[in-house]
């Protein structure tokens, strides 16, 4: 239904919906390469004592697992099919800039290649934690040119991400179809305006800042090898990122949510205004909290208990986009398919992520939690929870969509099953091991740490071979050849209403009246257009 | 089935994945193998001819009008929009790197005086050199919208050689003088980060600089017209971004 | 073996419990409310139709303001009960009424070092019912001095000197008491060995040891 | 749009604004009050280029929203990063 296969297509092709699909596939393929990292690291750990990674292949796995789910797999899973999705929910023809858009791609691409392809050099790749910590990560205490090349991969990935930042808001603001207001702008539309705005102001400073640690690597300056730069100065840098990156990984789920909830309970979204207002407050926020990952470091007291307070203050209205979207439920019309069950799933995840970061939030709580399997715990109930189920959803519930094809559905809640409990059984024993640092390599039997290690590599082998399956099933019903009607969920969001699937172009006189969802706000007057409208950005 | 690949053939494009291999092939060059540099060079350069080429004919330009929703910037287009947003990826990133700057300078406690280290007349000249270079690029733009082609060509060539001399005077003058005299890259937190942030900036005027070039060859193809000047305006605004830049290091770096 | 708990210990505890328990009662509310909602609002026959909203907007905005409201009380009143914590961890007794141990962390051990000169590598030893300042720093990479026991962590970065400071619990009958301190910051490939222990001795026993320590390093220093 | 004599005009004050950080840095006088001079003027500097030559007078305050927040930004980095600093360690 693509047409006849044609690799030069592929290779050549600006549209959006190519490229969304070029996204989520590749996002899926570094997924299953950080996923079976993420097994080795689960198989290393089920015993004390054990001997199969040796520390510096786990140090290695531990920080590609890390840079690859974060930001190789989550961030561009969500661009992917905001790819497909965003231009069809606006009524736009394509992205603002369309090659602009290919090149993101592609660049995105090749840092990934570029990282993965570390491990192959000899001296192997960066050994230092996702965080690339300073000094660690200086030639003197990583002297291998993979640590390197993993730091440039970074900064080349930072450059893909602001190129589909200025896409993305340019043309959520410039393309949106007569009648696409700001008040009837869907809501996944609106999470991803809020994700890519939220890039834009993040990755520049991690892109600083791997700048001066290439440049310590490979010229010799001393930005990071001297203590008046040193771990101080990359934390800021790092972390100034580093936050808000969370929140740019878990945005696209929750407007996934809401577009799940809405649909299967049959309901406009709770509060569309209120939603979008903590949305914004939460975008906002999120810029002002980066130093509680700085709790244990020493610095000023009082500095830290003012990034305390923003802290909490985000998480007030972070609860209410939960308790919005759990109240949209509310007198629905609830149909439970396996998005929604996905969806449900990533509720609860959010939620107890959510309040065990909060715990983290005082500084005094923290100083317990700071560097040890706490941490890592809560933001994978955020992150494995919350934004890679949601993002699941988005990918069972848009399938019919982008492939005119419907997965099985029994088969759907069967690996349902099977990846929440596997989940749950995998990352709940974690909250225990107050005590256990992270990214330690082995552990001895006197520690006590055995029995919920063993429990916890339990989980992953059910969870890992979980989420593979449900990912078989989507392949497996591409594969079969019986095309489904084109809106099977009787959705009523703009992206559904053009009865066009696959990579048909969709048609451009956009008609909302036929989407029920968006119709809340006010009729516009009818403009004329003096925009000159001249392709690409040069 | 057919019909859906016709219709997007015409946008259909090499360059972005060609861009994007040769940027992967230079960082392999930066961290592996150095001669690699040359090969990513050489494959960005094509991938970059292929695309002015192509703007030049205006191959991409899309002419129809779609009635679209425009609040809140009405009177802004898109091409433009974008270009603000990347600047202010570029103020970040400039911004970042100064905070770092300000960062090891007010730690360190003990600074070597500006005056003694850098030459305040060069720093003084190249600082006119760019302001001059942002006249005559705003005067492009202003002849190009009387639809005065010759003007446009005239202001373009002296931004260009404005530019060209403002990189002579720092990487031809001031750079060999302070390496030969110690202040080399790897000397310490001073160098370092004059010589980080004045080259990420000089960087920026070479990319101004093939811009520019970009423009001058499509302005003498006849690429422009009083109402059709985009890329003058955009790329405009891009070479005056760099010209805030250096309106800051300069007192940075060479007065304070 | 019971050893007692560290005074910080149960005030961390407390504080632990509580906010606990609120996290946990409301995740309870939350998810009690979705599962109700998902089976009593299941979709039967006849539903086809799309609800725009129910019941007046104001309605909505007055509930969406009271959840901030109740949240924004229980942070508060966390964060105000988190401050009687605050001293024990950060602001430590003044030195004069503490023994002021300097930690210097390298990879992959701590090493000790006593006001008399003493030093000390992967053992610390302290006296019990005291207040212990430890001056961590480092002097390769950042590393974690983290005594859970006593839920106290600061990370040593080389060029800093942080401070943290803990209370040693009385002996409660036991000839010693032994914590473990560990590295909760990523180091390098010996990052998982890194550890200390910590022995919290009767105060006359940690004279004697300190003493034989002295002479035993003059000796060496002697011969 | 402004004509060309504005833009000239603009130029000469650039340049003269040039000169004057020059010789404010030899005047006698507090180091604190130069350095704060200074940067005064360069920012002025900055702002006139943005106002004028990038003409975001002419293209409403709206545009000049990104500008600034990006300027807001950095300085929320620059605030809490200046907080971090510790002196004579």
């Amino acid at each position: 239904m693509y047409g006849e296969f044609s690799i030069k297509e592929w290779l050549t092709t600006t549209n959006h919906k190519r490229v969304g699909i070029l996204y989520i596939v590749t996002a899926v393929f570094f997924l299953i390469v950080a996923g079976s990292f993420g097994m080795l690291m689960r198989t290393q750990l089920a015993t004390p004592n054990e001997n199969f990674l040796n520390p510096f292949t786990y140090g290695q796995i531990v920080t590609l697992h890390g840079l690859l789910m974060i930001l190789w797999v989550l961030t561009p899973l969500g661009a992917g099919l905001a790819n497909y999705i965003v231009p069809l929910q606006i009524g736009a023809k394509d992205l603002a800039f369309p090659r602009l858009n290919a090149t993101s791609y592609w660049t995105y691409l090749f840092s990934g290649l570029l990282l993965v392809g570390t491990v192959f050099l000899p001296g192997g790749g960066a050994n230092t934690g996702w965080t690339l910590y300073a000094p660690l990560n200086t030639i003197q205490f990583s002297p291998q040119s993979g640590a390197t090349l993993a730091a440039l991969a970074l900064a080349l990935f930072a450059v893909s991400v602001t190129m589909s930042s200025i896409n993305f808001i340019t043309t959520i603001v410039k393309h949106r179809a007569k009648g696409i207001t700001w008040t009837r702008l869907p809501v996944f539309t609106w999470s991803i305006l809020m994700t890519m705005a939220l890039a834009l102001f993040a990755f520049p400073p991690l892109a600083s800042g791997l700048l001066l640690l290439t440049t310590d690597r490979i010229l010799g300056t001393v930005f990071f090898s001297s203590t008046q730069g040193g771990s101080i100065l990359w934390e800021e840098l790092f972390w100034f990122f580093g936050h808000p990156e969370v929140y740019i990984v878990v945005f696209p789920a929750l407007g996934i949510i809401a577009e799940v909830f809405m649909t299967f309970a049959k309901k406009q979204l709770f509060a569309k205004k209120i939603f979008i207002i903590e949305f914004a407050a939460v975008t906002f926020l999120s810029l002002g909290v980066w130093m509680h990952h700085m709790f244990t470091t020493g610095v000023d007291y009082n500095t830290l208990q003012v990034f305390s307070f923003t802290t909490l203050a985000i998480s007030v209205p972070f609860e209410g986009l939960v308790l919005g979207l759990v109240l949209t439920l509310y007198k629905g019309h609830i149909k439970l398919t396996a998005p929604m069950l996905y969806c449900l799933a990533a509720i609860f995840t959010v939620t107890l992520g959510g309040v065990t970061g909060v715990l983290q939030a005082f500084p005094v709580l923290d100083y317990a939690f700071n560097g040890s399997y706490w941490i890592v715990g809560h933001f994978h109930y955020v992150m494995a929870g919350t934004t890679l189920f949601a993002l699941i959803a988005g990918l069972y519930y848009w399938w019919p969509k982008m492939t005119k094809r419907k997965y099985n559905e029994t088969f759907a809640k069967i690996t349902f099953a099977f990846s929440f409990i596997g989940f749950n059984v995998l990352y709940f024993p974690y909250f225990f091991l107050v005590d256990m640092p992270r990214r330690i390599s082995t552990y001895t039997a006197s520690t006590g740490w055995a029995s919920l290690n063993f429990d916890s590599t339990v989980g992953a082998f059910v969870f890992g071979p979980a989420i593979l399956l449900t990912l078989l099933n989507l392949i497996l019903s591409y594969r079969k050849n019986d095309a489904c009607e084109s809106n099977p969920w009787e959705a009523k969001e703009m992206e559904w209403t053009g009865n066009y699937s696959g990579l048909t172009p969709e048609p451009q006189n956009v008609d909302i009246t036929n989407a029920e969802r968006i119709v809340t706000g006010s009729q516009s007057v009818p403009e004329k257009s003096e925009i000159p409208n001249n392709g690409d950005l040069i | 089935m057919k019909e859906d690949v016709q219709t997007e053939e015409n946008k259909s494009s090499f360059v972005p994945l060609i861009i994007a291999a040769g940027v992967a092939v230079l960082l392999l060059g930066l961290a592996i193998y150095i001669p690699l540099i040359v090969a990513g060079l050489v494959i960005i350069t094509a991938a970059l001819f292929k695309l002015f080429k192509d703007g030049a004919s205006e191959k991409y330009a899309e002419r129809k009008q779609i009635e679209e929703e425009k609040y809140p910037l009405e009177s802004v287009s898109k091409e433009k929009l974008g270009l603000w947003i990347f600047l202010a990826s570029e103020i970040l990133i400039f911004g970042s790197l100064i905070t770092a700057y300000l960062y090891v300078r007010i730690s360190s406690g003990s600074w070597p005086v500006a005056t003694q280290t850098h030459n305040v007349i060069l720093g003084m000249t190249n600082t006119i050199i760019l302001l001059t270079s942002s006249l005559t690029m705003i005067l492009g733009l202003y002849s190009i919208r009387l639809g005065n082609v010759k003007g446009l060509k005239i202001c373009l060539g002296s931004t260009f050689a404005l530019g060209l001399a403002f990189l002579g005077i720092k990487l031809g003058i001031e750079w060999p003088a302070l390496i030969s005299s110690g202040f080399t890259i790897n000397s310490g937190l001073p160098a370092s980060s004059y010589f980080v942030l004045t080259g990420l900036h000089a960087v920026h005027v070479a990319v101004g600089l093939v811009a520019v070039g970009y423009l001058m060859f499509r302005a003498s193809m006849g690429g422009f017209t009083s109402s059709k000047h985009v890329a003058v305006e955009n790329i405009g605004l891009y070479w005056h971004f760099v010209d805030i830049v250096w309106m800051f290091l300069f007192p940075l770096f060479y007065l304070i | 073996m019971s050893q007692p708990i560290p005074p910080s210990a149960i005030d961390w505890n407390n504080l632990f419990n509580l906010a606990a328990s609120i996290a946990i009662i409301a995740t309870a509310i939350v998810m009690a409310a979705m599962v109700y909602f998902v089976i009593k609002y299941r979709q039967k026959k006849g539903h086809t139709k799309f609800i725009q909203k129910i019941g007046p907007s104001k309605s909505r905005a007055r509930d969406a303001l009271i959840f901030a409201a109740i949240s924004i009380i229980l942070l508060l009143s966390l964060t105000i009960a988190s401050y009687r914590l605050t001293p024990n961890a950060r602001f430590p007794p003044p030195v004069s009424e503490s023994l002021v141990v300097k930690v210097t962390a390298y990879q992959w051990a701590f090493r000790f070092d006593y006001p008399n000169g003493v030093n000390t590598t992967g053992i610390c030893y302290v006296p019990a019912n005291k207040s212990i300042i430890f001056n961590v720093t480092s002097i390769d990479v950042m590393h974690g001095f983290g005594l859970t026991d006593f839920r106290v962590k600061i990370e040593a970065i080389p060029g800093r000197y942080n401070v943290i400071g803990i209370t040693t619990p009385s002996l409660d009958g036991n000839s010693e008491l032994n914590y473990t301190i560990r590295c909760y910051e990523y180091c390098g490939v010996g990052h998982m060995d890194m550890a200390a222990s910590l022995f919290v001795l009767d105060p006359t026993a940690f004279n004697t040891w300190l003493n034989n320590q002295t002479t035993i390093n003059a000796t060496a220093a002697g011969g | 749009m402004p004509g060309i004599k504005l833009y000239i005009g603009i130029w000469l004050g650039l340049v003269i604004a040039t000169v004057m950080e020059v010789v404010v840095r030899s005047l006698p006088g507090g180091a604190s009050l130069i350095v704060l001079v200074i940067s005064l003027i360069a920012s002025a500097k900055a702002v006139v280029i943005a106002l004028y030559y990038q003409h975001l007078r002419y293209d409403g305050i709206r545009l000049s929203a990104l500008p600034i927040a990006a300027v807001i930004g950095i300085v929320f980095l620059a605030v809490s990063a200046a907080m971090t600093i510790t002196m004579g360690m």
